[in-house]
């Protein structure tokens, strides 16, 4: 039908969206997050994330209640339905969670270990008891998007991919093979109903490309556009709007290995890093130096950072000539080559012997998982909840995939801050076990938080970004 | 055909030049020859001589970096090339036809020989019907005494032996019954037995039709057998020019006569080593 | 004649073994996808488990001929980012690229060939230098490069086409002209070639002795023996455009298997490399069929 | 198939566009000296100026001067006289690092594609039989790879470096190269001289190694030097894909890619590699067809 | 077959493979003939009637599909390839295009040496100025190249090469179709002249008769791949038996003035 012209025309009710990538499939089971944009139009989560990145009653769960230290009671909206008319009840949130942690291709497996039972005692109830205690287990919702049981079971992942079906403020409408994917308004959404009729999304993985689509009004939005060309739209007088993401970029530093297995080397290096400097120079100021690893939510730092000292760097070398490979995976993140020379400038500077490993990023995450690297790799920490423990289990657990600085100290420490009640009782043991991390054992050197930007064209108004890579796009107005 | 004895091409006081890196050189140096209706005649002399310029010159079909620097050749009493003058274009094939030396080289080897032979009649008989064209196209071959035209028409160059494809190339050369034909080497790729009934050929159409025929050829007894007067070429010159009995017989000059002693001997002599 | 034909077809299919093998090599080559599906918060265990289900455990000679048999029974595996069957993402991205090779080609040769036939005729002088700066200059020039120029200059600064994407003849403008550019350099380098030695076969002075014009001998004479390897080329640059297009699709957004291609190296989506290399040498190996059957048509030699 | 194949190449290596006719053969002489020259001139430049200290250190970071345009623009200084690139390095002190870089891939590049494609294509070219059979088929199939995904692929798998490029330019170079060479070789096979050696005694293999090998030398190079201009170009389309030599190591592709994202506020960071590649790709290319026209035996008889 | 047999050729067929069309192609069919040392053999037919492919089959140089070959008193298919290649400079070939037949790479110079490292002891009866002035070619034309070299020296310089091995055979395969009638005439002299003095046999193949008539003793006439007439050249020549000799002879141009003679 009418999709056929999509992409081409403007009009007052399509928003015609650029992407950085091709979604790679918009089944949320097993999709990467990156194609979350384009799914979370016509597929809901759980729990509604509000824009202090924290849990809100505003989604298709609307109350939750820690029952005891292992169990939660959530209450599910009354009444929602999915599109194709299955309803969207527990029993569905019970199917879609048992997919999550069962599934060997599920993308959130690894977060959902600890829980035990998933159980619907009635339509609108949903229950959930943990192995152990963990008291982020709402925000864990926030990734988990519903779907449609008898329909997934029914089409498979592929199926499913093909056409998504979900409760969300959007229906999915078409896909052209390569071109471009779009969503129409849902008429029997459970919310207030989105403004634009349609949405269409194209993809190009050029930055310049996107802001030339933009530029030349082939597109109403143009998404993931890095410093220089947050520069140019703005130059070109078109409305940009840059959010600080929840997106880290960290340097690891490998301490059971040499040479960093000499806390005094560590030190060194993480003495040697001005990441201000990179920040200006590189960025141009678009970017937000961080100091941090555990300070999840956007524009928060801890109190305690390492600060550059070259001198005390030196010092702390004493002349040593210390080999240090870099790596880093090349073309994955915005000017990640200049950055990764940037450090290695300032290590030189310092009087390390500075050696670049560039790779992919498949292949770094691959050997970071074996246990292949040593010295320092520069890796990004891509947050799709806003909880800590995010970045404990991934990064600081003696079983995470980087192994660079775990302990049993440390994971007992981990285990005892999810086991707290809240989150404002876990912050301290938090703070704890960044400062072990980042200021005594050295083993990351927070560097800085993307700037996300995006440029949308004349007369478009509301595209709201939230820093989990989410974009909401019920109240968005075209011209 | 005209009747009249006036020369059908007439080259008087040629010269052609070539320009090449190091200078200019001569090619033709004051070279006049006239040919007259029904007359063959040779032209022979050693590689280099400057045959083949001169049988392109009368066609225009010199190389770009060769020109005419004196003299003029005329054509049916017209004067087609001159220092300053070229009109050569509108005789070629009207007037002037060429046979070149190697028929399996000189047929395009893409298109049937009835198109070739039919473009030539649509270029050069204005105004002329599809029927007309079938039918001269297998007069021509007939003429060529060529069997089975029909068949030969349908042929491309490849699927004719060697001597036919060389009747094909004369018969290009006369379909538009020109008034001179040049033949430059036209038999030298071939069998001697080819070449002879080829000879034959080339005879009958001067005896019949009253073409003027040059042959440019390196084979003195070829010539003999061929030619009313032979022109002998050195360096650029015809050297020697007269009646075939009188060249062979009693060269004037000592150049004719080291290119007859070059010929071998037939009659007398055993070789050298079993004498 | 049938012995012939049999000859072909198993030269052909020794041919695309080769390739299908070297594509299976290639696609084991480009390394372990469990990373780029999990992504790094994943255990090893779960990419274990990934690994046995989609069978990269197993030895790899089973592989290879579980991989044949499925090249052979016309099922060229799943992809690993999309979760679709490779051959049908294929085919959907081919006609963009077909559109973008073709009218690539096609600027290429109406563009080439003229200019090679051009410098040919006039060879030696300031036509045939100019042509032959020209086509050089085009050989020399980086494609993207060139693709990022005009993006800059056509549609951001000048606003007269579209930046990239497909829809419309508009979007096809640029990226048909970046792509053609490196063939039509070549075409017009081997058309003069070959025409200014055609050019010095008897037949076409034999042609002008005859008195035909000038455009009947270039063209009719002249073109027709040298269209042969200018033709072939042209077929077969056709199917090596494939990895023209990765570059030029990239730079434009253009929705077709070259960009395919950069996406399932850069997932490590393996199935879909394999698959689309598979795709691409079977196109070249018909396309090389064509070019001698092209070769018979037009030429009576080789029948 | 074979015959197309073999045909082919025999056509795209005349294909040549400064292409003299026969009577100007020393002018084509002259003219592949003085297309060498500038070659050569560079390649000593760029080995050469380095050492002198005139430069900057290519690598030396300036976060606090980044982007600095050229002297000759406003707000430029002959400190950097074209300019400072993303991390404030010296333009020109990476150009002549980067064409050192560069030069290397292009040559080596062509070099470890035309080695083994030769010794493949005069293998199968001299000793035709099964063994040509076998080649051709490889050649063929190896022919039907698309070459950028081979590259891709490879570099993928082993990440990039400089033995992996020349790798993948060994992998995607020497079947063009082993095609051309098989079917000239086929063709010196049949030359009366190698019968009137073979009859003078002569052993196959001194035949190839000193009649054909020699014989082909020209073309060889001919088709080297082309190469040469090919790897370079790969080498920057695969550096613009990211996959190509990354930093620290400096070529003029990435150059070209780092510079690509900020063209409109900095054009110089991509303007000056990119036409160092296309001046350098042209040179090569035309040394190449000077080169190959000066093989030509039918241009170079008498 | 006697001692002095220096080739003797039983039944030979050779079958040319057609590379595009892949079909044989008979180019001889069913030939014998037996050289004695001394004999001068001509072979005439017209173009394509297999006489290039029976001097090669014969040296043991080109394609043998069938028959046997006596080469100096070696039955070639019991040869092994030293053997063969021992065997080989034994006899020369001269060939049509002389500059075809000269590495365009190589000086005259160090053509001759590369042959005189091939085969030192039989190479070492001469050297290069006084072989060269055998063929009337004086020692400056040692530094030249092929290119410098014209048709005529060209040839010259190839029938140095062949004497240079003393060879018991020479099969020279249109050695003058491609030379100015003058050249031609020299170069035939010269051949006979060498060949008087090595004592070598020469298997001469040509179109010419007048030119076979000159240079050999003995005629083998060819059609088709077969011969039609053999036997002493005057006798052949000048009382042709077969019908296609017969046409040859009158094909042949210039009759009209050789009989006025
Ligand atoms: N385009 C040219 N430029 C310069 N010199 C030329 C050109 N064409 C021919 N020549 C020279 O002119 C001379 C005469 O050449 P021409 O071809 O007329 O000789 P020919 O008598 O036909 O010889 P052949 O018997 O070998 O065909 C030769 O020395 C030749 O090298
Ligand atoms: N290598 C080959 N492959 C296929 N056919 C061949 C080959 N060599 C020769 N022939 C064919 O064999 C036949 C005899 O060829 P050959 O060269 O022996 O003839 P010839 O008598 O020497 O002719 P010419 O007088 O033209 O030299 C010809 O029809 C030729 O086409
Ligand atoms: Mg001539
Ligand atoms: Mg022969």
């Amino acid at each position: 039908g009418s999709s056929d012209e999509s992409a081409g025309a403007s009009s007052a009710d399509t928003l015609r969206v650029v992407l950085p990538a091709q979604p790679a499939t918009l089944d949320p089971i097993v999709g990467a997050r990156s194609a979350q944009v384009v799914w979370a139009t016509v597929i809901e989560p759980l729990v509604a994330t509000g824009e202090d990145l924290e849990p809100t009653d505003t989604g298709l769960i609307t109350a939750w209640e820690r029952t005891d230290d292992l169990t939660w009671t959530f209450t599910l909206r009354e009444g929602v339905t999915f599109s194709n008319g299955e309803p969207a009840d527990a029993a569905a949130a019970v199917n879609t969670l048992e997919m999550v942690r069962d599934l060997d291709t599920s993308i959130l497996k690894s977060f959902w270990g600890n829980a035990v039972s998933f159980e619907a005692p009635d339509a609108t109830t949903l229950v959930i008891t943990t192995k152990a205690p963990q008291y982020d287990v709402v925000n864990q919702l926030g990734t988990v998007y519903l779907v449609p049981p008898k329909y997934y079971e029914e089409k498979g992942t592929e199926g499913f991919a093909a056409a998504p079906i979900g409760t969300g403020p959007y229906l999915f409408d078409a896909m052209r093979a390569g071109r471009d994917i779009s969503v129409k308004r849902n008429p029997d959404y459970w919310g207030d109903a989105a403004e634009t009729e349609k949405l269409v999304f194209s993809w190009s993985p050029e930055a310049s490309q996107r802001l030339a689509l933009l530029r030349s009004k082939s597109v109403d939005v143009a998404f993931d556009l890095p410093p220089a060309q947050q520069d140019q739209a703005d130059k070109a007088g078109l409305d940009v709007t840059a959010t600080e993401s929840a997106m880290k970029i960290i340097a690891f530093l490998q301490t059971d290995k040499a040479p960093f297995n000499d806390p005094d080397v560590a030190k060194a290096a993480a003495l040697a890093v001005d990441r201000d400097k990179i920040v200006e120079g590189i960025f141009n100021g678009k970017a937000v130096a961080d100091g941090g690893l555990l300070n999840v939510k956007p524009g928060t730092q801890p109190d305690v950072v390492v600060e550059q000292d070259l001198a005390k760097a030196k010092e702390l070398l004493a002349g040593k000539s210390v080999e240090v490979p870099i790596a880093y995976p090349a073309g994955q993140y915005t000017n990640i080559e200049e950055v990764a020379q940037a450090v290695g400038g300032m290590l030189t500077e310092a009087g390390f012997k500075v050696k670049y490993n560039a790779m992919d990023y498949g292949s770094l995450v691959t050997q970071i998982g074996g246990g292949e690297l040593d010295g320092m790799y520069i890796f990004a920490g891509v947050p799709n909840v806003a909880v800590p423990s995010f970045f404990v289990n991934g990064f600081m657990r003696s079983a995470s995939i980087t192994k660079n600085c775990g302990s049993p100290e440390t994971d007992a420490m981990a285990d005892e801050a999810v086991s707290q009640p809240d989150a404002a009782a876990a912050e301290a043991i938090y703070d704890e076990l960044n400062e072990i991390g980042v200021v005594d054992k050295n083993c990351y050197i927070p560097l800085y938080r993307q700037i996300y930007g995006y440029a949308v064209a004349d007369g478009v108004k509301d595209v709201k970004y939230s820093p989990l890579n989410a974009v909401d796009f019920t109240d968005v107005t075209v011209g | 055909m005209s009747t009249d004895t006036s020369p059908l091409l007439e080259v008087d006081g040629l010269s052609i030049r070539a320009s090449l890196r190091l200078g200019e050189i001569d090619l033709l140096k004051n070279v006049s020859l006239s040919l007259a209706p029904g007359e063959v005649i040779g032209l022979v002399g050693e590689s280099g001589s400057g045959k083949t310029t001169l049988a392109r010159a009368v066609l225009g079909l010199l190389e770009s970096n060769v020109w005419v620097a004196d003299g003029s050749i005329a054509v049916c009493g017209e004067t087609v090339s001159t220092p300053t003058l070229n009109q050569t274009a509108k005789v070629r094939g009207q007037q002037v036809g060429m046979v070149f030396q190697d028929a399996s080289r000189s047929l395009n080897p893409l298109i049937r020989v009835r198109r070739q032979l039919a473009e030539v009649l649509t270029r050069h008989v204005p105004g002329i019907t599809k029927e007309q064209i079938t039918e001269r196209s297998a007069r021509v071959l007939e003429r060529m005494r060529i069997a089975d035209p029909d068949r030969v028409l349908d042929s491309y160059p490849h699927q004719l032996s060697g001597g036919l494809r060389q009747r094909v190339a004369i018969a290009l050369a006369v379909v538009t019954e020109p008034a001179v034909v040049v033949a430059d080497e036209c038999t030298t790729a071939l069998d001697v037995t080819t070449q002879a009934e080829v000879v034959t050929l080339l005879r009958g159409l001067a005896a019949d039709l009253g073409v003027g025929l040059l042959f440019v050829t390196h084979d003195l007894m070829l010539a003999s057998d061929l030619c009313d007067r032979i022109a002998v070429m050195y360096r650029g010159e015809i050297v020697e020019l007269g009646d075939v009995e009188q060249v062979l017989k009693n060269p004037g000059v000592d150049y004719t006569r080291r290119l007859l002693a070059a010929v071998p001997r037939w009659n007398e002599g055993v070789p050298a080593r079993h004498a | 004649m049938t012995r012939r034909i049999l000859t072909r077809v198993g030269a052909v299919l020794v041919t695309l073994w080769i390739a299908v093998s070297m594509a299976f090599a290639l696609g084991r080559l480009s390394g372990d996808p469990t990373s780029t599906i999990l992504g790094p918060m994943a255990s090893n265990e779960q990419r274990d488990a990934l690994r046995a289900e989609l069978g990269l455990d197993r030895p790899l000679l089973t592989q290879y001929f579980d991989y044949l048999q499925g090249v052979v029974t016309g099922d060229l595996g799943s992809s690993l980012q999309f979760y679709q069957p490779n051959l049908q993402m294929i085919m959907d991205r081919v006609p963009f690229t077909l559109q973008l090779v073709g009218a690539g080609m096609l600027i290429a040769v109406l563009v080439g060939v003229p200019l090679g036939v051009l410098a040919a005729t006039r060879e030696g002088s300031w036509w045939d230098r100019a042509a032959s700066a020209l086509a050089l200059l085009g050989q020399s020039i980086p494609v993207f490069w060139l693709g990022m120029m005009l993006v800059l200059l056509f549609a951001v600064k000048w606003g007269l086409l579209p930046a990239g994407q497909s829809g419309s003849v508009q979007h096809l403008i640029l990226p048909a002209f970046t792509m053609a550019l490196y063939p039509m350099a070549h075409i017009a380098r081997l058309t003069r070639a070959t025409m200014s030695e055609v050019l010095r076969e008897p037949y076409i002075d034999a042609a002008r002795a005859r008195g035909l014009s000038t455009a009947a001998v270039v063209w009719r004479h002249g073109f027709k023996n040298a269209s042969l390897p200018v033709l072939t080329v042209v077929v077969l640059q056709a199917g090596t455009l494939l990895s023209g297009a990765v570059a030029v699709e990239y730079v434009y957004a253009w929705p077709g298997l070259g960009q395919l291609a950069l996406q399932a190296i850069q997932f490590r989506d393996f199935p879909l490399v394999q698959a689309i290399v598979v795709f691409g040498a079977i196109v070249f190996v018909l396309l090389n069929q064509l070019v001698d059957l092209i070769h018979v048509a037009i030429d009576p030699r080789v029948r | 198939m074979t015959d197309t194949i073999a045909a082919v190449p025999a056509e795209s290596a005349a294909a040549t566009m400064s292409g003299a006719p026969r009577k100007r053969r020393r002018t084509n002489r002259t003219s592949v000296f003085w297309l060498a020259l500038p070659l050569v001139l560079l390649a000593v430049a760029v080995i050469v100026l380095p050492m002198t200290g005139w430069l900057h250190d290519p690598n030396k970071q300036n976060l606090d001067n980044t982007l600095a345009p050229p002297a000759f623009l406003d707000g430029g200084s002959w400190s950097h006289p074209l300019g400072t690139g993303r991390l404030g390095q010296d333009i020109l002190a990476q150009l002549v690092a980067g064409g050192r870089l560069t030069l290397f891939i292009g040559f080596v590049g062509a070099l470890v594609a035309i080695g083994p494609g030769t010794l493949i294509g005069v293998t199968a070219g001299y000793c035709r039989g099964w063994v040509d059979v076998v080649i051709s088929r490889v050649i063929d199939a190896q022919l039907a790879l698309p070459f950028i995904l081979i590259a891709l692929a490879v570099i993928a798998n082993r990440g990039s470096s400089l033995p992996v490029l020349f790798l993948v330019l060994a992998l995607t170079g020497w079947a063009p190269c082993a095609r051309v060479t098989r079917s000239v070789a086929m063709s010196l096979r049949e030359r009366q001289f190698v019968m009137g050696l073979r009859a003078a005694g002569a052993s196959e293999l001194r035949i190839v190694a000193r009649h054909v090998l020699p014989n082909l030398v020209g073309t060889v190079v001919a088709l080297g030097s082309l190469q040469v201009g090919t790897a370079i170009l790969v080498e920057s389309a695969l550096s613009f894909l990211g996959m190509g030599i990354l930093p620290p190591d400096i070529s003029w592709g990435a150059m070209l890619s780092s510079g690509q994202d900020v063209l409109s506020n900095a054009w110089w960071v991509a303007a000056f590699p990119g036409l160092a590649i296309t001046a350098v790709v042209l040179m090569v290319n035309l040394l190449g067809d000077a080169l190959l026209t000066h093989n030509d035996p039918r241009k170079r008889r008498r | 077959m006697s001692e002095a047999t220096v080739l003797a050729i039983r039944d030979l067929v050779v079958e040319h493979r057609r590379e595009k069309s892949r079909e044989t192609f008979r180019a001889v069919g069913g030939v014998s003939l037996e050289m004695a040392a001394g004999d001068t053999v001509g072979v005439v037919g017209e173009s394509g009637s297999g006489k290039t492919t029976l001097a090669m089959a014969a040296t043991g140089l080109g394609p043998r599909t069938s028959g046997k070959i006596d080469l100096l008193g070696h039955d070639l298919d019991r040869l092994s390839r030293r053997e063969l290649r021992r065997l080989r400079p034994e006899v020369q070939v001269v060939f049509q295009d002389p500059h075809g037949s000269l590495d365009p790479r190589q000086s005259v110079r160090s053509g001759f040496s590369e042959l005189r490292r091939l085969q030192p002891e039989r190479t070492a009866w001469v050297d290069d100025t006084e072989l060269l002035a055998q063929v009337r070619l004086g020692p400056e034309v040692l530094s030249r190249y092929p290119h410098q070299l014209s048709g005529g020296q060209a040839q010259r310089v190839c029938i140095a090469r062949a004497l240079l091995m003393r060879p018991r055979l020479i099969v020279a395969d249109e050695p003058t179709s491609g030379l100015d009638v003058s050249v031609q005439a020299d170069v035939l002299d010269l051949l006979n002249e060498s060949l008087a003095s090595s004592g070598a046999s020469l298997l001469f193949i040509s179109h010419d008769l007048a030119v076979v008539r000159n240079v050999c003793d003995r005629v083998v006439v060819m059609l088709h791949g077969e011969v039609v007439e053999a036997g002493p050249t005057y006798q052949v020549l000048d009382d042709p038996q077969h019908d296609y000799t017969r046409k040859l002879l009158a094909a042949m141009p210039g009759s009209r003035w050789r009989a006025s003679r």
